[in-house]
């Protein structure tokens, strides 16, 4: 038997080794660079090293005067575990960055910070959401981060009339059930999905371009805005499922349609190892995710095949502000993360709120409702129904390993 | 192969060297020190339980429920899973997870069939529910509380179309199967436009009512009204599933899963009480849904897959596989922890893992291995026997082992 | 309720189509595809196969025991400095390389298998539990490992690391094969192989047979089975670790704590299909499993039909052979 | 490997009642099964075996058998190991589809019928490997036997409805009459695997005889027994036929199958031998020859 094992292990090594010969004699690795390698696409765009910041910005520190009762409480809610507790650490660490500025200059007023876990799950966020409501103390709640959970529990925010900031839930349809306490701190898909489209036929120069959506409600909604915009453009387009790891069907029908720009609607979970596969399967084209793949995580999980990426975002590049990022990557040592600014500034909206002596939930909904001030990412004013009035979308691509901003798209 | 074995008759050698083992241990088989020995103090509890005079256990029993239903509102301390989560609404989560191992517990417990596939029904439950009620669904709409007795029948429904052509598949092969058909259940979900995926239905309906304050009484956030709602409808099932456990219903399920083929020579229709134990289960797995469905008042294809499946399994074993109290229990404690542990949410998962495997192993016939009785006289019967048998040592009849 | 929801369907009813042509443009790449990941599956299979087989158990936690062999494929390349990139090494290093993470997979897996065994199913062999009881510890067991790996790791997976470019061999009905396909299939049929000779010729594998035929009559003949049930687990986990190295060549970010779950299951109703208990089952199985999803989900227009394609079939199977394909078990089958 | 009798309290109690069994069993057997017809046609043809054939793969298992079973009587089925008699009795309560032939029971064909619906026609039988439903009480163990005959539908059971009362106070009774028949009335409440070895045994007759059968298999129930306890399976099996019922027995000891049966048919490899009373097939140079090399000391 041990005989055999040795055998067998010899052959094996044999077989292993006449395969790799050929792989050592061939060219260097496809879409390790990515300029021009997509014949006729204008990959090599220009990084932007810096942005502006509004010069009249708000910030939590405020003056320094404001006085509050120890109970005032703000709340996030939203994935702290579960398969996308990421995004949840990068929006309450911006959170947490924010209070801890506002506390350390307001001795008067030291607002609470209290998290509840939702696992980004709808069926598990009403527990939390009817806690936080409970607790009179809280007196405006950052969240919930997705779109699912955001519809699931809406209604019980307008109950009580309890103000939230969504940091990232980008469904449109989320600001269409009436509610008065929703807010959306960022631009929705229906802003993203043309933005998104024009980005690729124009900045791009792309002729073919391929959507792949995953199930989920954000990637079904982005697919449908992107592919009404992308129009004639479009070859093609395939369904992946949450959770699917192997794409290897989904790009034998990418390869034989000769796309040259795939679009990608969905998280990077998906979208990493769906751009790895592409990739390795000689795809020499573009590969362009939303928001939901601009993660550092997608870099580290498509490995070198990340070269060929870009990213569409309504999200502002926090680590683009000096300020900001040293400030965060004190508190966390790590870079601001997707969504970590808009955490920060949501927050900040509400601190500034209760410094003006707004305590109380019916008066913090209230001055959510007239804000009208620039926070460090963006303008912030909202519209009747809880929507951004001047939102931008912001295109990224990967560059050295890492992701970096390429302007404004939209 | 039946994937549970329960303990066989025992044929030659084995039988001889068991009575040999039964001598030794005092010679009284199924007595009293056997029992207790098996089953610690859950078991002398329960042997007190059986002992005590009916009208004690009525008030006993009273007492129980009367608390139930007064949990959410003592919310005591160190049970509370606040501040991580609403006491009443995970009271209300407890409840339909101790129904739906109710439910499921007449699948595995009593007919021995192995099902992980039994998220099926109370997704079908809960779809049911949203797609009558939610302003999202292009169907026609009735009142939410109609939609539970729809959703129980739907279900049904469902669970004798599956149950047909997987019944005949035994063991582990049911349990793969309907593992594969839960899958299919939720996939289809996302595949069929009219069931909107992850998009969902929003607004589900709720029981009518209104509150002083303008917000309604069954309101998603309000969980007391919803917990005694389903403590209702959980106490009236397991009346019901008594009622089957002591009839040749039930009698029948047991005999399959002690051996099927021994049943089917005893002349009971084993395929055709095997459909009726998934149908049923599915009865009751609709039901949980609905209430489900009602009371987050979203409904997409999330929650409905592999995992949670097999908590409902684990739910049943961890309660005492067979015993409809122990379904409840397990059900309770399933949903419960990870409620509970939310302060330390990252562990809650590990705790109920472990937690898992040390019950089962120190304790492996469940929480409540209390054996189910499936004659609706029999204590007339065996009081008789008690009667005239004096010689026999304490004949402890009718109980666990 | 289907039929229901079909009927009263408005326009957008046309949600199932079969899109042949697609299928028939496809067709090659979705074979050699499927057959790559289905000879992972296939490995795979045969831990819950051959556990099976002697415990009539299904040993949910086998797909930890696989993510065990990718975690130590992750670290090991790590160590050898392995990253994203695709490494700058001979073909003799990267062979050499590549066996030591099989090595390490092996150990940790067939560790991970030994150790699960040892604490969860033993001390309930020895208490006579019922098998339902298994289950539930094995499910306990499964979730033990998933979260402290997710403790130790986190939530994410682990970072790409790239063991080589895989190219083009040879051409095929218009259609690239490439190395990395060829070395999955290849070396997943052999090990296949052995593990069969292995089980039908030696005396290890022998005692495999009769334990599972017979754990009393085994045992009265003089074959510890304590230690055929351990072996069978180490196999199983052995055979796991190999099934896990192969996984993250093709899928560099599959390191994650759940990474293995739904693997697993795929992996089961492989060894379901090919008829449970058959070590040949489990690799016919294994395969069709990966060529039907593929073949599926082509057809059907999307990848989300996979597990339904996959699954109907499997059920199908079974309604017309209700032991699998190679329906003997393992202790049946011919020496 | 004996049974142990001082588990068994019930086999003194029933030897010493022999002699007065007949009398008092047939109350008992009245309480058991009062709806039953007293069959009167003694000698009739209940069970005709016609040409049954039994193949697995390429082995015949069965030839062309054929024998009728008698209204009243005790036919004793025998044959050395392997002759077919287990494959037989499968066959007729229908575990077995026949490759061809015909099992009738008062004239309605019985092949291709589902094994309950055979069991409700009136065939009941035993297990030669005792098969009691091990985590039920004696007394439920019978009333599921007894269920074979009674009508509660689910829905009538899940509301209680008044037949589901009834038939649930008649079943308890009826039950307890028949325990009360083979002798274990007192173990009533203990689960069935509790029981020794010979109350096993005695339980599976009362589980078989509750569903009310014409014709009663009994498949080597003496299997395991010391003579003691065999003589008082012998009184118990008459007593049975005493009472009415038809007996189909398989049983390995000749002495037993001499002393109890009316009729005797062999097989030897799937063939029948030899269909007499009892003391012609002893004299029978087939059948002893059938039977030389078995160290049967009853039979020589």
């Amino acid at each position: 038997m041990n005989r055999k094992k040795v055998m067998t292990t010899i052959a094996t090594v044999a077989t292993l080794g006449l395969l790799l010969g050929g792989c050592a004699n061939q060219a260097a690795a496809p879409g390790a660079s990515s300029a021009g390698a997509g014949g006729g696409l204008n990959l090599d765009v220009p990084v932007l090293t810096s942005i502006e910041t509004p010069k009249d910005a708000v910030l939590p520190a405020g003056d320094g005067k404001a006085t509050c009762p120890s109970t005032t409480t703000l709340a996030y809610i939203g994935a702290e575990t579960g398969a996308n507790a990421q995004l949840g650490i990068n929006i309450f660490n911006g959170i947490q960055l924010a209070i801890n500025e506002h506390n350390k200059s307001n001795p008067g007023c030291q607002v609470a910070f209290k998290k509840f876990d939702t696992e980004g799950d709808p069926t598990k966020a009403t527990g939390p959401v009817t806690q936080a409501t409970k607790e009179d103390d809280i007196i405006g709640v950052i969240g919930l981060p997705f779109s699912g959970e955001s519809k699931a529990t809406g209604n019980i925010f307008e109950q009580v009339k309890l103000v939230h900031i969504t940091p990232a839930a980008t469904n449109p349809g989320l600001t269409t059930n009436g509610w008065t306490t929703f807010f959306r701190g960022l631009g929705n898909d229906a802003v993203q999905g043309p933005a998104a489209a024009t980005f690729m036929t124009k900045t791009l120069g792309a002729k073919n371009v391929y959507l792949v959506q995953d199930d989920s409600d954000y990637g079904i909604g982005l697919g449908a805005t992107t592919t009404a915009a992308l129009g004639t453009a479009l070859i093609g387009s395939d369904k992946v499922t949450t959770g699917q790891k192997d794409f290897s069907a989904t790009i034998s029908k990418i390869m034989n349609s000769k796309a040259d720009a795939v679009f990608y609607s969905g998280y990077f979970a998906e979208g990493a190892p769906f751009d790895q596969q592409l990739v390795a399967k000689g795809f020499k084209g573009a590969f362009v995710g939303p928001d939901g793949v601009k993660d550092d995580q997608f870099i580290k999980q498509a490995g070198d095949a990340s070269a060929n990426a870009f990213f569409t975002c309504p999200c502002i590049p926090g680590e683009l502000i000096p300020s900001f990022a040293s400030a965060y990557s004190a508190l966390t040592n790590s870079q601001p993360g997707t969504y970590s600014i808009e955490g920060y500034d949501a927050a900040t909206v509400m601190l500034a709120g209760i410094d003006k002596g707004n305590q109380d939930r019916a008066k913090l909904l209230d001055w959510v409702k007239n804000y009208d001030a620039s926070g460090l990412s963006k303008h912030y004013k909202w519209d009747d129904k809880g929507e951004l009035q001047a939102p931008a979308v912001y295109g990224y691509r990967v560059k050295d390993g890492k992701i970096v901003p390429i302007g404004a798209i939209g | 192969m039946s994937t549970i074995d329960g303990p066989t008759p025992l044929p030659g050698a084995k039988a001889s060297q068991a009575a040999a083992d039964r001598q030794a241990s005092g010679n009284i088989p199924g007595g009293s020190a056997d029992a207790v020995r098996k089953s610690g103090w859950f078991g002398r509890w329960s042997e007190k339980w059986r002992a005590m005079p009916r009208q004690k256990q009525w008030l006993y029993l009273i007492v129980i429920v009367v608390i139930a239903y007064l949990l959410p509102v003592i919310n005591p301390p160190i049970l509370s899973t606040e501040p991580g989560n609403d006491f009443p609404l995970a009271l209300f989560s407890m409840a339909v997870y101790a129904l739906a191992a109710v439910g499921l517990n007449i699948v595995i417990g009593y007919a021995g069939l192995l099902d992980l596939g039994y998220i099926a029904f109370f997704a079908v439950g809960s779809y049911t529910a949203a797609m009558l009620t939610s302003p999202d669904s292009p169907f026609f709409k009735i009142p939410y509380l109609w939609t539970i007795p729809l959703a129980i029948l739907v279900a049904l429904c469902v669970g004798v179309i599956l149950g047909i052509p997987t019944l005949r598949l035994r063991g582990d092969y049911l349990a793969i199967v309907t593992l594969g058909f839960g899958e299919i259940i939720r996939i289809l979900a996302t595949l069929i436009p009219a069931m909107k995926g992850q998009v969902g239905f929003q607004n589900v309906g709720r029981p009518p009512g209104m509150g002083p304050d303008g917000i309604p009484i069954f309101a998603n956030s309000n969980g007391t009204p919803w917990y005694w709602l389903a403590l209702t409808i959980l106490i009236i099932v397991l009346f019901l599933a008594g009622n089957l456990e002591r009839s040749r219903v039930g009698r029948s399920w047991i005999a399959i899963r002690e051996d099927e083929d021994a049943a089917e020579t005893m002349g009971v229709p084993t395929f055709k009480y095997k459909v009726w134990a998934f149908a049923m289960g599915a009865g009751v797995g609709g039901m949980a849904g609905a209430l489900f469905a009602g009371q987050v008042g979203f409904v997409n294809n999330q929650k409905f897959d592999v995992v949670t499946s097999i908590m409902f399994v684990a739910a049943v074993v961890l309660g005492g596989t067979g015993n409809k109290v122990g379904a409840v229990l397990g059900g309770a404690v399933v949903a419960y922890i990870p409620l509970r542990f939310t302060a330390i949410a990252e562990y809650k998962y590990l705790i109920f893992g472990l937690a898992l495997v040390v019950i089962m192993i120190y304790r492996s016939q469940g929480l409540l291995p209390a054996r189910q009785r499936l004659l609706a006289y029999g204590h007339i019967a065996y009081a008789k026997v008690r009667r005239t048998a004096p010689i026999a040592p304490a004949p402890v009849t009718e109980k666990e082992a | 309720m289907l039929s229901t929801v079909l009927t009263a369907l408005p326009a957008d009813s046309d949600w199932i189509n079969f899109d042949v042509p697609s299928l028939m443009q496809n067709f090659w790449s979705a074979t050699f595809d499927g057959l790559t990941f289905g000879a992972i599956y296939a490995l795979v299979a045969l831990g819950y196969t051959l556990v099976y087989g002697v415990l009539n158990l299904i040993n949910f936690a086998h797909s930890e025991v696989f993510i065990m062999g990718c975690y130590a494929v992750f670290f090991t390349l790590s160590f050898l400095g392995f990253g994203p990139s695709a490494p700058n090494l001979g073909i003799g290093a990267i062979i050499l390389n590549l066996l030591l993470a099989l090595i390490a997979a092996i150990v940790a897996s067939a560790l991970t298998a030994f150790l699960v065994e040892r604490l969860a199913y033993r001390p309930l062999r020895k208490r006579n539990a019922p098998r339902l009881v298994y289950l539930i510890t094995a499910i306990g067991a499964s979730f033990t490992i998933q979260y402290l790996i997710f403790l130790w790791r986190g939530p994410l997976p682990e970072p790409a690391l790239t063991m080589f470019i895989p190219t083009p061999i040879f051409e095929v009905f218009g259609t690239i094969i490439d190395s990395q396909q060829i070395i999955i299939v290849v070396a997943a049929v052999i090990m296949m192989v052995v593990v069969d000779q292995f089980i039908r010729r030696s005396r290890t594998g022998r005692g495999i047979r009769a334990v599972a035929q017979d754990p009393d009559t085994a045992t009265l003949m003089g074959v510890n089975k304590e230690k055929i049930i351990v072996t069978t687990f180490i196999i199983g986990g052995v055979l796991a670790g190999a099934a896990a190295l192969f996984y993250v060549m093709k899928i560099p970010s599959g390191v994650q704590y759940n990474g293995g779950f739904i693997l697993g299951i795929k992996a089961f109703a492989a060894a379901v299909l090919g008829g449970i208990g058959n070590v040949r089952g489990a690799l016919l199985g294994g395969l069709l499993l990966g060529l039907i999803g593929n073949y599926g989900q082509i057809l059907l227009g999307s990848s989300q039909w996979t597990d339904v394609v996959a699954f109907v079939v499997l059920v199908l199977v079974l309604l017309v052979r209700p032991e699998g394909i190679l329906g003997t078990s393992l202790g049946r089958s011919k020496a | 490997m004996g049974a142990h009798s001082e588990d068994v309290p019930v086999p003194e109690d029933f030897s010493a009642a022999e002699p007065g069994a007949v009398a008092v069993s047939e109350a008992v057997a009245e309480a058991a099964a009062p709806e039953r017809e007293i069959d009167v046609a003694v000698g009739d043809a209940l069970v005709e075996v016609k040409n049954l054939t039994i193949k697995f793969g390429g082995l015949v298992a069965l030839d062309n058998v054929s024998f009728t079973i008698k209204r009243g009587e005790i036919l004793g089925l025998i044959g050395p190991n392997g002759a077919g008699k287990t494959t037989c009795f499968n066959a007729m309560t229908g575990v077995y589809k026949p490759t061809s032939g015909q099992v009738m029971l008062e004239g309605h064909v019985l092949n291709g019928m589902k094994q309950h619906k055979i069991t409700r026609a009136g065939l009941a039988r035993t297990f030669q490997n005792i098969r009691l439903f091990g985590e039920m009480t004696a007394l439920e163990n019978v009333v599921v036997g007894l269920d074979a005959r009674n009508k509660t539908s689910v829905i009538g059971a899940l509301l209680r409805l008044p037949r589901h009362i009834r038939e649930e106070k008649a079943a308890i009774e009826r039950g307890m009459a028949l325990l009360e028949f083979v002798g274990i009335a007192q173990d009533a409440g203990s689960l069935a695997r509790n029981l020794s070895y010979g109350s096993q045994r005695r339980l599976e007759i009362a589980r078989a005889l509750a569903t009310d059968p014409k014709l009663l298999c009994l498949d080597e129930p003496a299997a395991g027994f010391n003579p003691a306890e065999k003589e008082e399976l012998m009184a118990l099996i008459r007593t049975i036929r005493d009472d009415g019922y038809t007996v189909l027995l398989i049983e390995h000891d000749m002495k037993l199958v001499m002393g109890v049966t009316d009729r005797i048919v062999v097989l030897e490899f799937g063939k029948k031998i030899a269909d007499d009373v009892p003391h012609v097939i002893r004299e029978d140079p087939k059948v002893i020859s059938a039977y030389l090399g078995e160290p049967e000391d009853d039979f020589a």
